[in-house]
Order: C-alpha cells, then sequence, then structure tokens
C-alpha cells in the first residue's frame, strides 16, 4: 500500500514536469537523454554560440562554426558537424543555385503549407544552441520562410481550391502521398524532371532502399513530381516480455509445435495472435488496425505478399485489376477473420485507440507507424507500460514457390510538391532539395518537436535518432523500407480505395462474402478506370510497378 | 341546480392571504354577486368553488355534498371567464358543443343541445363561424352557451360584462337576469361594478382584502351597510363621510365636525347608541349624496351653509360639490341646477339616511 | 393538469433528473475530458476515467498558446486567431443575415401576396427554362475565355437576372397563378446541400478575390442563413396587427419610420432569438468556413481538425477544451437575451 | 392603438378601410419593392453564377483531375450522362433514403421529447432554471466537437455500455458504431441529443404562451387531461410546431459534421447521408461534374418536398382570408 502511495506519488510528480514540458504527455522526453530541457521559444543564433564555435577550428567558411570543406548547415551545438555540408552535396549545390537565381526568380518569402503537428521541425531549435532549420535557411540564402501549418485532412481540400481558383496562395503544397496520382492529374504539381537533372538530388543514394524508394517517393507517371519528407512505412511490434516468457514459450509450443519467436508468415502470426487473445486479461491477441481506409494498410500487406515477387493491384498491360483473384480473396478473408483477436470496436479504431491500447499493455502484437518505439518505449512516457518491454520485426509474409515474400506498406504522409500557382517554382523545389538533403533532414528527423520519421540513410545512422527509436529498430525499419510497396497513389485513389475499403468492411460486418466483396470492387475498380481514362492509368500503373519492392528471402522458422 | 355552503373556507398563496374564513349559505336558484374591488378574493373564491384552486382549509358543500375533493370538471358547475376563453381555433358550433363532445355525447343530440342553446342567446346564423373571428359581444354569448350546454347546477360567471361597450353591458344585463329566469340555476357573479351588482343580484356579498364585510339583498347593502367600506363602495357618487364628534348641549345630541363647526343632530334611538358605546369619541358620518339637498338660498331645514367647488351636471341630474365646514362632499341637485365655483350654499339633510360609523374600527353603529 | 398530487410531483422530479443527467452527460463528458491528461482521454486500454484523475490544464495551453517546445504536438499554432476569427465571421454574418433578412420578412409579411405557395413543377420548371435559356451562354462565355474573369462573372449574372425576369413574366401569362415566390426560393436553398455549391461559390470569391477574408465569409454566411431570418422573422410580423403601422402612416410617419419605430420594437424579442439562431449556425459552420479560408481567418472548427495527426491521432482533450471555450460566446449571448427566449420562440404562431 | 382604430372604425368602417388601402397602394408598391430588394438582389447576385456553373460543369465529364480550367469544361461535353450515371447508382439512392430516414426517426423523436420535457418543465419546481439551462446546453455545442464525445462515448468499452452493463447487471459490449443498425441508432441518438433542446425550447415557449383560461375553460366544460391537449394544445401549437418541425427538418436533411465524426458514413456505406454521399464524392474522389449532377438532382428532388413542406404554413394565410370574408359577411349582415 505505502509503496503504491509513494510510486503514484512519483508518477504524479513526473507528470506534472512533463506537463511543465509539454502539452502532450506521452511524446514527453522523447528524447530526454539529448534534450533535457526545453530551449527558449527563440533559440540563440548560430553565431551566439561561443562554446561550440571554438570546438571548431575555423577554416575557410562564411560562417563561423563550420567544419573544414563546409559551406553551410547548423551550427552553434556538440556534434553540429554531422549536418553540414560541402559545395558539392545536394545541400550545398541547392544553395549555391538559390544564391545564383536572378532577382526576379528569387522570392523574398517562400509559402509552404504544411501539416499542422510537422511544423515543429521548422520553428523548434533542437539541440539547444541550436539555430532552427528557417533561420539557417534565412541566414545562408536570404529568403524568409513562412511554413503554415493546415490540418491534414484539410491538405488535399486545400489544394483543390488553390490549383481550381488559380489563387496561388502557397509555393509549396503539402498532402498524403496517396494523393499524388490525383492532384498531379489535376494540374497542382509542377514536373521537377528539369530541377532535378540539373541539381542532382542523389536521392537514389540518400533514401534506404535505393531507386525503388524514389521510384516510390518522389515520382507519379514516371516523372519527379514530389519529395517525401516522412517515412511512414508499416512496421510491427510485439512485446517481449510475453514472448520471452519461459510459460508462455512452454504452452505455446506445446499448443502450435514450433517455437515462440516474430513469425515469418500471416499463418504463424495468425496462430500468435489467437494464443495470445485473452480479453479476460484485458490483452488482445493482435492490434492491426481494421477502420476505414487506415485498415487497408494491412489488407494490403496481406494481399501484396502473395504473389512472387508482389501481388500488383492492376495488370500493367491492360489496367485490368487484380484483386479479383485467390490473392484478393484470401486477403479479404483474412482481414475479416482475424477481426476474432481484436477488439469488438476494432472498425473504429484508429492510431489513438490502437496507441492507447498497445501502451496501456492492451495488445500482445500490433502493426503501426515507425515512431511507435520511440513514443512508448521510452522512460519519459509516464502513462506506457511497455517501457522496455517491445521488440519489433518485418511484416510477416507468405511463402510462394518456397521462397519468402513479405511486403510492407508505405503509405505516406508528408510528401511535398511545387505548385503549379507559384512564380518561384524553382526556387521553391531548391528549397525541397535542401531541405530533403541528407544532412539537413537527419538533423531535422531528430527533433522531437515534429513528426517526421526517418528513411534516408543517414537518418539511420545519426546517433540522436537511433537513440530515439533504438537501435533494436533500425533494422527493421531498413528492412521494412527495402520490403515496402505503394499504396493506390493512381489518379482516383481516393475512388478505388473507397470501392476496396466499403467492400472488405462489408466483408468484415458479414454482408457480402469475401468472393462477392472482391467481384464488385473489380466492376467498381473497372468503371472508375473507364470513366479516368484507361490509357492514362494504363501509363501510370506501369509507371508504378518500378516502386515495389522485389527483395525475397528465404524462410528459415519451420512451424 | 344547487344550494352552495362555505365553511370555513380559506385560501393561501404563499405569503398572501387571499380569502379569510369564508361561511357562506347560497340557497338553490339564487342569483349571487361577489362584489368588491380587485384583489379582494372574490375570483379565488370563485375560483374554490369551481375547483379550479383547492382551499388551504375548510370545506365545500353543495347541496350538503362534500365537494373538496371532487375535481373541477365534475362538480356540475358552469364557468364564464372574464376574457370568455374563448376556443380561437374552433367554430362558434365546435365552441359550444364542446362540453357536450368531451362526454361523448352523439352528435344528432349534440347538434339538438347546440342549436337549442344557439337559439336561446341568438347565435344560430354564426354557428359555423369561426370563434376566433367574433365580435367581442358575441363571444361573450358563445362562452354563455359553451357553460349551459352541459346544463350545469351552479353557474359562475366572472366579470362577464366588463369588456363590453356600455349599451350592450346593458342589455346583457336584462338577458342574463331572463336567462336565469328561465333555466333557474344558482348563479355566481363576480363584479367589481357595484351597479351590476345591485341591478341583477339576489343577494350580494361585499368582500374586501379576502374578507366577506356583507352578505344581503342589495335593499340591505345599500340601505344598511355593515361598514363604512361597504358604505362607500355602494352608490354612486360615493356616500360622503365626516370625520365627527359626539357632543351633547342643552340636552341635544350632536354629530359635532372636526374640521368645521358644522353640526348634525341625532334622534334618541342614534343617540342611545352612541352614548352606550365606549371607546374614543371619534366618530364618521356618512350620508349618500341623494340624500342631501343643495340650496342656492338660505332654507329653513338646510343646516349647513358651503361654498360650491365644482359641478358635475350628468343630464338628468347634477352633481354639486359643495364645501361645508373644510369637508368636501358630493350632493345629488336636479338637472338643471347651476352655479358657479366660490357661490354661497346651503345644504340639507335627510336625517333619515345618515349612517354613523366608528372610526376606529369603521363599524356601523346601529 | 394545474393540480398536482404529491406522487406526481415526485414522478416529475425523477424523470426532469433522470433526462438532465441523459442530456447533460455528453456535456459532462466533454468537460471532464478537457481536464484530463491525455493518458485518460481514452476507454481503449479498457479503463473508463468517468472523473479525471489527475486535472491538467495542458488541454486549455495546447490550444491556446503557441507552440515552440521540443516534443512533437499536434497543433503548433494557438487557436486564438481562429476564435476571433469565428467571432468576427459569425456575427458578421448573423448581421448581415439579419439586414436583409429581416426587411425582406417584413415586405412579405405586409406587403406581399407572396405565400411561397409554388407548384413544384412551375418552380422546376422555371429553373429548368432558365438553363435552358443561359447554357449557350455559359459555353459561349468559356469559349470567350471570361467565364473566370470578374466582367464575364457580372455581365453573365445580370444576362442571368434579366433572363430570369422575363421568363418569369412569359410564365405568367400561361399558368394562372404565382411563378416565382421569394419566400420559397429561399427555403429551397437552404435545403440544398451546401457542399456542391460551394465549388462554384469557390471559384467566384476567388475571382473577386474574397476568399480568406473575413468580408467574404460574411456574405457567404449571411446568404446561407438568411432564409431563416426570413421564415422567423416573418411569422413574428405576421402576428403584430398591420393596424399599428398602418395606423402609424395614417399618422403621418414614413414607412420607414413605422418599420423602425413601431414594429421593429415589438419584435425585438423575435429579433433576439433569431439573431441566437443564425449565430449558432454560422459559429458551427466547417465547410464553408473550410473552402472559403486559407491561411489566415480560418475558424475554430477548421482550427478543431488541426488537432487530429495521423501519427498521434485525434487529440481528444485539447478538441474538448476548445470545444468548451466555443460553447462560451453562444451561451453569454443567449444569456444577453434570455429576457427574450422564452416568448420570442413562440415564433408568434400563438395568437393570445 | 387601441384607443385610436376601433373609434374610427366604428365611426364608418367602410371608408377608413377604403382611406387605409388606398394610402397602401399609392406608395407601399415602391416600398415594398424595397424591403425584398436586397434579399432579391443577393439571392439573384450570388447564386445565378454558382447555379449556372454548376449546371455547366454536370453536363460535362470534367474534374480537376482531367486536367485543364474547369471554365474548358466545354470540352468534355456529354450531354448529361452523368445525370443517368446518378440516376442509376444505388449508393446515391440509397444515401438519399438513408438521409430521410434518420430525418424521418429524429426529427420527430425530438419533436415528442421536446414536448414532453417541455411539459415537465411547465410548472415551477425547485431548480427549475438551472435544470433549463442544462437542457438547452447541446444545441450550444459545435457539432464538430459533440460528433467527437459521442465517438467516444459510443465504444463498446466506452462510458455509455458500461452504464447500460451496470443497468442490466451483467457485462454489454455492443460495438455501436461497428454495424449497420446500432451505427444508425448512435447516429440518430447523437442528432437528437443536439436538437432536442431546441425543440424543447420551442415547444416550452408555445406551452407558456398557451391561453390558460381556455384551458381552466375546457377544465370547467369536463374535458380531460387527454382532451385538453388533443383537442385544445395540438391544434393551437400546430403552428408553431409546423414551423419546428419545418425547420428542423431542413437542418437534418444536411447531416454531416456528427456522422462524418462518429462513423464517417460507415462501416461500410452504413450511415452514408446524402451531404457524406456528396461530400465523398465532391472533396475526396474529386468528381466534380458528377457531384454537380447529384447536386442539381438534389436541387430537384428538395424543390418537390419544399413545395409539400411549405403547404401546412400557408394555413394561417389561408385562415387569415377566410377572416376577411367572415368579416365582410358581417359587415353586410350589420348594414342589413
Amino acid at each position: 500500500m505505502e509503496t503504491q502511495k509513494s510510486a503514484k506519488k512519483i508518477t504524479r510528480r513526473d507528470f506534472l514536469r512533463a506537463a511543465g514540458i509539454a502539452g502532450v504527455g506521452v511524446v514527453a522526453a522523447g528524447c530526454a537523454q539529448q534534450a533535457p530541457a526545453p530551449a527558449a521559444p527563440t533559440a540563440a543564433p548560430a553565431t551566439a554560440a561561443p562554446a561550440a564555435a571554438t570546438a571548431v577550428p575555423a577554416v575557410v567558411s562564411t560562417k563561423p562554426g563550420l567544419a573544414a570543406g563546409m559551406i553551410g548547415g547548423p551550427t552553434g551545438f556538440e556534434g553540429a558537424e554531422r549536418y553540414q555540408y560541402g559545395p558539392d552535396s545536394p545541400a550545398g549545390r541547392a544553395i549555391e543555385a538559390l544564391k545564383q537565381l536572378p532577382a526576379d526568380k528569387k522570392p523574398e518569402k517562400l509559402i509552404v503549407m504544411h501539416p499542422e503537428g510537422a511544423v515543429g521541425h521548422w520553428s523548434v531549435a533542437f539541440p539547444e544552441g541550436a539555430p532552427t532549420p528557417a533561420q539557417i535557411f534565412e541566414e545562408e540564402t536570404g529568403i524568409k520562410l513562412d511554413i503554415v501549418g493546415v490540418s491534414e485532412n484539410d491538405q488535399f481540400t486545400k489544394i483543390i481550391q488553390d490549383t481550381t481558383t488559380k489563387a496561388g496562395q502557397w509555393d509549396v503544397y503539402s498532402f498524403w502521398g496517396n494523393n499524388r496520382g490525383t492532384l498531379a492529374e489535376s494540374g497542382a504539381f509542377f514536373v521537377l524532371d528539369d530541377f532535378v537533372a540539373q541539381h542532382r538530388p542523389e536521392w537514389d543514394k540518400a533514401y534506404a532502399g535505393g531507386q525503388t524508394t524514389v521510384e516510390s517517393y518522389a515520382k507519379y507517371n514516371g516523372k519527379y513530381v514530389c519529395v517525401s519528407f516522412d517515412g511512414d512505412y508499416q512496421s510491427w511490434n510485439f512485446r517481449r516480455d510475453l514472448f520471452e516468457d519461459a510459460t508462455e514459450q512452454k504452452n505455446f509450443k506445446a499448443k502450435y509445435g514450433w517455437d515462440l519467436q516474430w513469425p515469418e508468415t500471416f499463418e504463424q502470426l495468425d496462430q500468435i495472435s489467437e494464443f495470445f487473445m485473452r480479453p479476460d486479461q484485458n490483452l488482445l491477441g493482435c492490434t492491426d488496425i481494421r477502420n476505414s481506409i487506415w485498415g487497408l494498410t494491412n489488407w494490403i500487406q496481406r494481399y501484396a505478399s502473395a504473389a512472387n515477387p508482389f501481388q500488383g493491384y492492376f495488370d500493367p498491360k491492360t489496367g485490368k485489376p487484380l484483386i479479383n483473384s485467390p490473392a484478393g480473396i484470401r486477403a479479404t478473408q483474412e482481414y475479416s477473420d482475424t477481426m476474432a483477436f481484436k477488439s469488438k470496436d476494432a472498425v473504429s479504431w484508429g492510431w489513438p485507440e490502437q496507441y492507447a491500447n498497445f501502451t496501456a499493455g492492451g495488445a500482445a502484437v500490433t502493426c503501426a507507424f515507425p515512431n511507435m518505439p520511440k513514443f512508448l518505449d521510452n522512460a519519459g512516457n509516464a502513462d506506457s507500460k511497455v517501457v522496455g518491454k517491445i521488440r519489433t520485426g518485418l511484416a510477416p509474409g507468405r511463402i510462394v514457390d518456397g521462397k519468402l515474400i513479405r511486403r510492407t506498406l508505405w503509405w505516406p504522409n508528408i510528401t511535398l510538391a511545387v505548385s503549379t500557382q507559384t512564380k518561384y517554382p524553382e526556387a521553391s523545389y531548391l528549397w525541397m532539395q535542401w531541405a530533403n538533403s541528407p544532412s539537413m533532414f537527419t538533423f531535422m528527423v531528430g527533433n522531437p518537436a515534429g513528426y517526421y520519421d526517418p528513411f534516408q540513410n543517414s537518418d539511420f545512422k545519426d546517433p540522436v535518432v537511433v537513440a530515439s527509436y533504438h537501435d533494436y529498430h533500425v533494422p527493421t525499419m531498413i528492412a521494412s523500407i527495402e520490403h515496402s510497396v505503394p499504396p493506390l497513389n493512381l489518379n482516383g485513389a481516393s475512388e478505388y480505395e473507397t470501392a476496396l475499403d466499403t467492400n472488405v468492411q462489408a466483408v468484415i460486418a458479414g454482408k457480402k462474402t469475401a468472393e462477392q466483396a472482391m467481384a464488385d470492387c473489380e466492376a467498381e475498380w473497372e468503371k472508375i478506370t473507364d470513366r479516368i481514362g484507361r490509357e492514362k492509368q494504363v501509363a501510370a500503373i506501369a509507371a508504378q510497378m518500378a516502386a515495389f519492392s522485389t527483395v525475397v528471402d528465404e524462410p528459415k522458422i519451420k512451424s | 341546480m344547487a344550494s352552495i355552503k362555505l365553511d370555513k373556507l380559506r385560501k393561501q398563496f404563499k405569503e398572501v392571504l387571499a380569502v379569510e374564513g369564508l361561511n357562506l349559505d347560497i340557497e338553490d336558484g339564487m342569483f349571487v354577486a361577489f362584489l368588491g374591488p380587485s384583489g379582494c378574493g372574490k375570483t379565488t373564491t370563485m375560483n374554490m368553488i369551481a375547483g379550479l384552486e383547492q382551499p388551504t382549509s375548510g370545506d365545500l358543500y353543495f347541496d350538503g355534498k362534500r365537494m373538496n375533493d371532487v375535481p373541477a370538471g365534475k362538480r356540475g358547475v358552469g364557468f364564464v371567464f372574464q376574457n370568455y376563453a374563448i376556443f380561437t381555433h374552433m367554430t362558434v358550433y365546435e365552441n359550444v358543443g364542446f362540453g357536450l363532445k368531451v362526454r361523448g355525447c352523439p352528435e344528432v343530440e349534440m347538434k339538438r343541445e347546440v342549436g337549442k342553446i344557439a337559439e336561446l342567446l341568438e347565435l344560430t346564423p354564426m354557428l359555423d363561424w369561426n370563434a376566433g373571428k367574433l365580435s367581442i359581444n358575441d363571444m361573450q354569448k358563445v362562452a354563455l352557451g359553451r357553460s349551459m350546454i352541459t346544463n350545469p347546477g351552479i353557474f359562475l360567471l366572472d366579470e362577464p360584462f366588463s369588456n363590453l361597450d356600455a349599451s350592450f353591458r346593458a342589455y346583457m344585463r336584462g338577458e342574463l337576469k331572463r336567462i336565469q329566469r328561465e333555466i333557474k340555476q344558482t348563479m355566481i357573479y363576480v363584479t367589481h361594478d357595484q351597479v351590476e351588482a345591485m341591478s341583477m343580484a339576489d343577494r350580494i356579498a361585499v368582500m374586501y382584502c379576502g374578507q366577506l364585510y356583507q352578505w344581503g339583498s342589495p335593499d340591505d347593502v345599500y340601505n344598511r351597510p355593515v361598514n363604512a367600506f361597504v358604505a362607500r363602495f355602494i352608490g354612486s357618487p360615493n356616500m360622503n363621510f365626516i370625520e365627527c364628534a359626539y357632543e351633547v348641549e342643552n340636552g341635544q345630541g350632536f354629530l359635532q365636525q372636526r374640521k368645521g363647526g358644522l353640526r348634525v343632530p341625532v334622534d334618541a334611538k342614534r343617540r342611545r347608541l352612541l352614548e352606550d358605546r365606549t371607546g374614543p369619541n371619534n366618530l364618521i358620518l356618512g350620508i349618500r349624496p341623494e340624500h342631501m339637498k343643495v340650496y342656492q338660498q338660505p332654507e329653513p331645514n338646510a343646516l349647513w351653509q358651503g361654498t360650491a367647488y365644482a359641478l358635475e351636471p350628468l343630464g338628468p341630474l347634477t352633481i354639486a360639490h359643495t364645501e361645508v365646514g373644510g369637508d368636501r362632499v358630493q350632493v345629488k341637485a336636479s338637472g338643471g341646477y347651476r352655479t358657479r365655483p366660490g357661490d354661497p350654499q346651503w345644504v340639507a339633510l335627510d336625517l333619515e339616511y345618515i349612517h354613523i360609523f366608528d372610526g376606529e374600527t369603521k363599524l356601523v353603529i346601529r | 393538469m394545474y393540480q398536482t398530487r404529491p406522487w406526481q410531483k415526485v414522478l416529475r422530479y425523477f424523470t426532469i433528473i433522470i433526462v438532465s443527467i441523459m442530456f447533460f452527460f455528453p456535456t459532462y463528458w466533454m468537460i471532464t475530458m478537457s481536464f484530463k491528461p491525455k493518458g485518460e482521454w481514452n476507454s481503449a486500454a479498457g479503463t473508463i476515467y468517468w472523473v479525471p484523475q489527475n486535472p491538467t490544464l495542458d488541454n486549455y495551453k495546447t490550444v491556446l498558446t503557441e507552440y515552440r517546445g521540443q516534443f512533437f504536438r499536434a497543433n503548433q499554432s494557438s487557436a486564438l486567431p481562429s476564435i476571433r476569427s469565428s467571432i468576427v465571421v459569425s456575427i458578421g454574418g448573423t448581421l448581415f443575415a439579419l439586414l436583409i433578412g429581416t426587411l425582406a420578412a417584413y415586405g412579405i409579411s405586409r406587403h406581399s401576396t407572396d405565400t411561397g405557395d409554388l407548384p413544384w413543377y412551375i418552380a422546376v420548371g422555371r429553373l429548368g427554362l432558365l438553363v435552358l435559356v443561359m447554357l449557350p451562354f455559359i459555353v459561349l462565355w468559356a469559349r470567350l475565355g471570361i467565364l473566370a474573369t470578374w466582367y464575364g462573372i457580372l455581365t453573365f449574372t445580370i444576362i442571368g437576372i434579366v433572363a430570369d425576369q422575363i421568363i418569369g413574366r412569359v410564365l405568367g401569362k400561361y399558368y394562372k397563378g404565382a411563378v416565382g415566390s421569394l419566400s420559397f426560393s429561399i427555403l429551397q436553398l437552404r435545403m440544398f446541400p451546401p457542399m456542391a455549391i460551394l465549388i462554384p461559390v469557390m471559384i467566384m470569391w476567388s475571382t473577386f478575390r474574397l476568399i480568406d477574408t473575413w468580408y467574404g465569409l460574411v456574405i457567404v454566411y449571411g446568404v446561407v442563413t438568411f432564409p431563416f431570418v426570413v421564415w422567423l422573422m416573418k411569422s413574428f410580423f405576421d402576428d403584430i396587427p398591420k393596424e399599428l403601422d398602418e395606423a402609424a402612416v395614417v399618422d403621418g410617419s414614413s414607412n420607414w419610420r413605422a418599420f423602425f419605430k413601431v414594429v421593429l420594437p415589438l419584435a425585438k424579442g423575435g429579433l433576439a432569438s433569431t439573431a441566437l439562431f443564425v449565430f449558432i449556425l454560422n459559429w458551427s459552420d466547417f465547410l464553408v468556413a473550410l473552402l472559403l479560408t486559407s491561411r489566415n481567418w480560418g475558424t475554430i472548427p477548421v482550427f478543431l481538425n488541426k488537432l487530429v495527426s495521423s501519427e498521434i491521432g485525434a487529440q481528444h482533450g485539447p478538441k474538448a477544451a476548445l470545444g468548451l471555450l466555443a460553447v462560451i460566446p453562444p451561451v453569454v449571448f443567449g444569456l444577453l437575451i434570455q429576457q427574450y427566449l422564452v416568448r420570442g420562440l413562440t415564433f408568434g404562431a400563438i395568437k393570445k | 392603438m387601441a384607443a385610436s382604430t376601433p373609434i374610427t372604425t366604428k365611426a364608418t368602417p367602410g371608408s377608413a378601410n377604403r382611406r387605409l388601402r388606398w394610402i397602401d397602394m399609392n406608395n407601399t408598391r415602391t416600398f415594398a419593392t424595397t424591403l425584398t430588394l436586397p434579399a432579391q438582389l443577393v439571392l439573384l447576385l450570388i447564386m445565378i453564377f454558382p447555379l449556372l456553373a454548376v449546371v455547366y460543369i454536370s453536363m460535362t465529364s470534367w474534374s480537376p483531375t482531367q486536367g485543364g480550367d474547369w471554365t474548358q469544361a466545354y470540352k468534355f461535353w456529354d450531354w448529361g450522362r452523368n445525370y443517368v450515371e446518378v440516376f442509376t447508382d444505388p449508393f446515391f439512392w440509397q444515401a438519399l433514403g438513408r438521409t430521410f430516414l434518420i430525418v424521418g426517426i429524429a426529427v420527430p423523436l425530438e419533436f415528442l421529447l421536446g414536448l414532453g420535457l417541455a411539459f415537465l418543465f411547465l410548472e415551477d419546481f425547485r431548480g427549475k432554471r438551472i435544470f433549463y439551462a442544462l437542457m438547452l446546453i447541446p444545441m450550444m455545442i459545435v457539432p464538430a466537437v459533440a460528433g467527437y464525445m459521442f465517438w467516444m462515448m459510443f465504444q463498446s468499452n466506452g462510458p455509455i455500455n458500461a452504464v447500460i452493463s451496470a443497468i442490466i447487471g451483467q457485462p454489454f459490449t455492443l460495438a455501436w458504431l461497428s454495424s449497420e443498425a446500432p451505427a444508425t441508432v448512435a447516429v440518430i441518438i447523437a442528432e437528437v441529443w443536439q436538437w432536442t433542446p431546441l425543440m424543447f425550447l420551442i415547444m416550452a415557449s408555445g406551452l407558456v404562451g398557451l391561453p390558460e383560461d381556455q384551458m381552466r375553460a375546457a377544465t370547467m366544460l369536463g374535458a380531460s387531461g387527454w382532451q385538453k391537449f388533443r383537442y385544445l394544445m395540438l391544434p393551437m401549437l400546430k403552428p408553431i410546431i409546423i414551423i419546428a418541425l419545418v425547420i428542423r427538418g431542413m437542418e437534418a436533411v444536411k447531416i454531416f459534421d456528427s456522422i462524418f465524426l462518429m462513423t464517417a458514413g460507415g462501416p461500410a456505406r452504413a450511415t452514408e447521408s446524402l451531404s457524406i454521399y456528396m461530400y465523398k464524392v465532391a472533396f475526396q474522389q474529386v468528381r466534380w461534374s458528377f457531384a454537380a449532377a447529384a447536386a442539381m438532382t438534389v436541387l430537384v428532388i428538395m424543390t418537390i418536398i419544399a413545395s409539400y413542406a411549405l403547404r401546412p404554413l400557408q394555413a394561417p394565410q389561408r385562415e387569415a382570408q377566410a377572416a376577411m370574408r367572415q368579416a365582410a359577411e358581417t359587415g353586410a349582415a350589420g348594414s342589413d
């Protein structure tokens, strides 16, 4: 009793401390080791950090605090040189090009749409003593940055509004990657091919997964149209404490005949889910989500892994849907059957419910964004009952022709594109190249004030990022990117998704069989394709093929 | 047709005592007027008889049967409201027939009954009209007819004529009297207009501040008021009041005016009464304007001399306002009587009709 | 009904308390939610927090402060500008709607035979004819490339108005009875789902540079809500005896004077409650504000959407906090006009 | 007024009326036009262009994703194939039917609850003002927030099920928002919760406004409580009941926020109202020409409904005309 009391006291004090630091308790101290105290709202500019400046010998540079050979980047804190760049780097080229832009092409200010919750990457100084990225950019180029927060849900509407009315309110748009095709066909995006050729962003070198990732992250219909700022691939989390418990292992082995461990196939996963489904103990088997639209992340993982090297959505030659196939029916059937291992509310559970449930230790396995270990396996998160109890794994897959096919979904969140309505397309692009360069992006990903997730090679080597995402999670993240497939980001994505979603939801609700649902969905997809224009769609589908991962593994677990 | 008995009926609204221990016996078939200024408790009394309000204490009997717990609609009481409470969304026919309709009376019978009532009240041509659009006079008749149709033993009317124009009011007074004669119901009629009460009622209950002051025939309340209030309330113009003291001089009893020096001799009967009473010598002399005469020259029986103050020529008669010894009195004079303010006047009193009230209790000394 | 027995009283009390609890519970949930720390928002973990265990003001801080801290939060900006925006545009829109709506209502109530009685085939037919006449013009304008210019829209609208009037006259020759009715068309307008019509309005607004301005929103709010004003105020005016203003006019005052000095003061109760309604409608609008604002004049409901993030989900606590703050203006308004509310809301329909 | 007009009427009824009417005619036409002009103008200026633009787009197959400007939509002219699509789209008709189902249940329920509550609140009791205020709060809450609160409360392990469990004494874990019928019920409950206060307010003021003496007269005539309600209150309240129902109905057919936040039209399309459908078509799928055709169809449907919804509202006008006829008769009878 006494100990409980004192424990509660401490929790409370911790809580109050966290409350003083930030409004959101869960995220509190996301990088506690790195940033014990918040910086003042207006961080000291780089020049006003003498300690760091003296630590780095001053060589030929335009501003103090830069390492040798570097022409720009953040300064003023220990380790700043990791994020600095030389003249022949993507960031350096962008800055140099920006400086040389003629006056009529160089804006005073760039207006950038951004998801409200990610604005912090630009406006908050991190770590202490560092300038904000916006300050660095203005200092180096003389161009002001206005990063305007917009609700994620409203970005699409705002872009359509801006494009249709030709209002030109934004230089750079931000949107959910799934809408890429629709918005590109609406003429919202400036095609970046020329700029890419000229300024060489070297994304294939920078992104984990190489060229496939670039195809997936930056292109539509074979053209460069956008830049991703967020590594939102699905990754799986499980409870180490349960998986490593000797009794559980014994019972599991007895029941299923193989050792309890992170599974390779969905059959294995479903056995694990069944094993741990104990609602009476407030423990759910597996809580990968099933709500409207977002639930498709899990349908697609089960679907895309059904063929070697991958099961695509459409036939790249004819544009015919491939979902009305054994692969689609099976994915749908499993998607519905696995409801048995979830909350009764699963179809209305979104991320917050899932996260809250996992925070409280309410599930054995779940599938989420890569940030789950960062938020939940975090000593600073007073609410979390799973600190130190999380491990992660690559998405399960299927065995096809003796090969193990595992496909995770890259469901991109923050994607930026240059508006066709802007007067300064080149400057806008150059800003994006600079911001998306390994040096700057890794610098920003480490900043806990926003929700960029890592996806560049440099991110996974950065001690700050690794510390907050945990070293056990890094291999999972890299593997997840390498095994990823793109979503339905064609023109009309929302229509395709809605059709698929309503049909699989109907199966869950028991109103259709999986066969019926897939047949209906196929018909609806065909109608959509015909209406949009089959020829155009087929071209885009064919181009999208390059974005699917073709990595194939050997099965190891015998079950 | 029923007799009504009120036994110590009392009604209290939070702080306000509306009716105080009322005892009253109303005989079957009697036409009774509750008379008093607004707020005197007469409407509350009526509502209690009707059952719209529960008495705080006391009992109510119809024909010897205790009615306290009988709900309003079941007491056999007809009620005509001051503003008639016509159902404006119905036709005249539906209004009059409402009482039968809610009793589940068949359509044929209803038609016949309504027809009879309409005939009696001369409403027949308007039966299909929308009641909300009737003239106020017709509404009054509809309200009467509506209450009559259920043939209640007791009929309550709450100031039914106060909204009518003067000529129709006079006409309806006659009509009501006629109707009452024809249907022979016990009728209670609430009014603050003493003319209405006097002209129609068999009995008048004069009420003030929740108390019954006097219960008697119109003649009684006019000629034998029990106190100064009743005396003032009945009669138009009002009774004149002069503050006096009783004095005896030369073996002759006088009422001596307080303000001036005027005197009024009192007869032997009154003298005995006055001499028998104890308490402060503080009296009020009351005399109605119609029991005085005014002259422009001295007259032998004109005891008082005064000054003309104002004149109200009303056609058949003239009200002369005269100042006598510091008190103002109103005197009824002939229609042609004319004078100018300030002219000397002589006033004669009909000593037979003087009323003497106790100055403290305001009760009559009789 | 006017006599209650004790058991009836007890029963009524009981019912009122039960019903009030049921009706108040969601509000209670919102109020407590606004004081709950994040760990207590959700019942997904299996525990329901009926009262906040660790009450906090963080949710209010989250919505009201400009966030520059080092930990990720769904909203970085403060809701204060959106509160200001909501107040400005809601009041402005309400005033605009009241202005045009009250005048029209008085006109319809007093000086018009317009009963709103219009057979649907006439209404649809008239619209159809207008469409037939105007379609060639719109295609022509499109081909001329002036459809999205201010002069294109203006000339087109003027031609449209003229065509509409001519169609009305022509129809009137062949159909005995009303062919046009203001009160009908505004009710029709009010029943129309705003989704689709908003797209061209958005285009038009952009052409006239009214997007993301407070006056642009005020005009749209006024237009969207004034049908309410017309219908409500008309019933109030209907209830005021016509003899009143006629008497005023006979006594020598002008029509306007009679309206403002005699009729309007009598209808002020109705005006007040109508204003509250319209205000609440404007106050809670989301879609119009979303489509017609961009950076500066987003309203509270638009801001509420910022309190969701796909990464950390809906911020229930801050949402409840802002929701609670958003209740204040209508409640204050309601209190200010409290004395008129009960009487005013009969819409003057009960004749005494 | 009470003093002057009746006297005038009484003196020379005919001539006074004629005189008033003559004054009316003289300057009222311009006055009336001036009064309604702003509304007319605003209506035409702001509605004509968008309305015809909607028709224009609806006659083409253009949508933003077709590329090009909307003004160039004539290049995609297809003679209203969209209308055929709308008419053959089962989801459109389902959404329409569902909307009327929700409105048809929610609005009468709001009305009955509002009326019942109004009766409860008719007499004074201790704490009336506080309860009154509590009852009115829901309609002041921004629907977007209310939708969220209901979403949370309707979770299977949320407070509503907890209360039900406590009452029935065994675990009740219905997943309200996960299947069709309960989700519809939940949506209706939220709608009823939000808007019953409005009905309550209207009905309460209606009851307060009822002439008390007429009720007492009916009591005296032996009418039971039900008869009073049936023959007096209901007919007297009829005008405001109709206005209240029409106004609520008008708003309720546009039901959007609460559904959008609670179920987003789901599960599958189980709670997709017309507005949700239109929103999805216009702003998620950006099928603008189709959305425009759907909008025009809805406009026509709503026009038809409006023409019938308005009928009861004209009853007072008809009554007034009847009264004028009656007055004329009376006048004629009087002069005989």
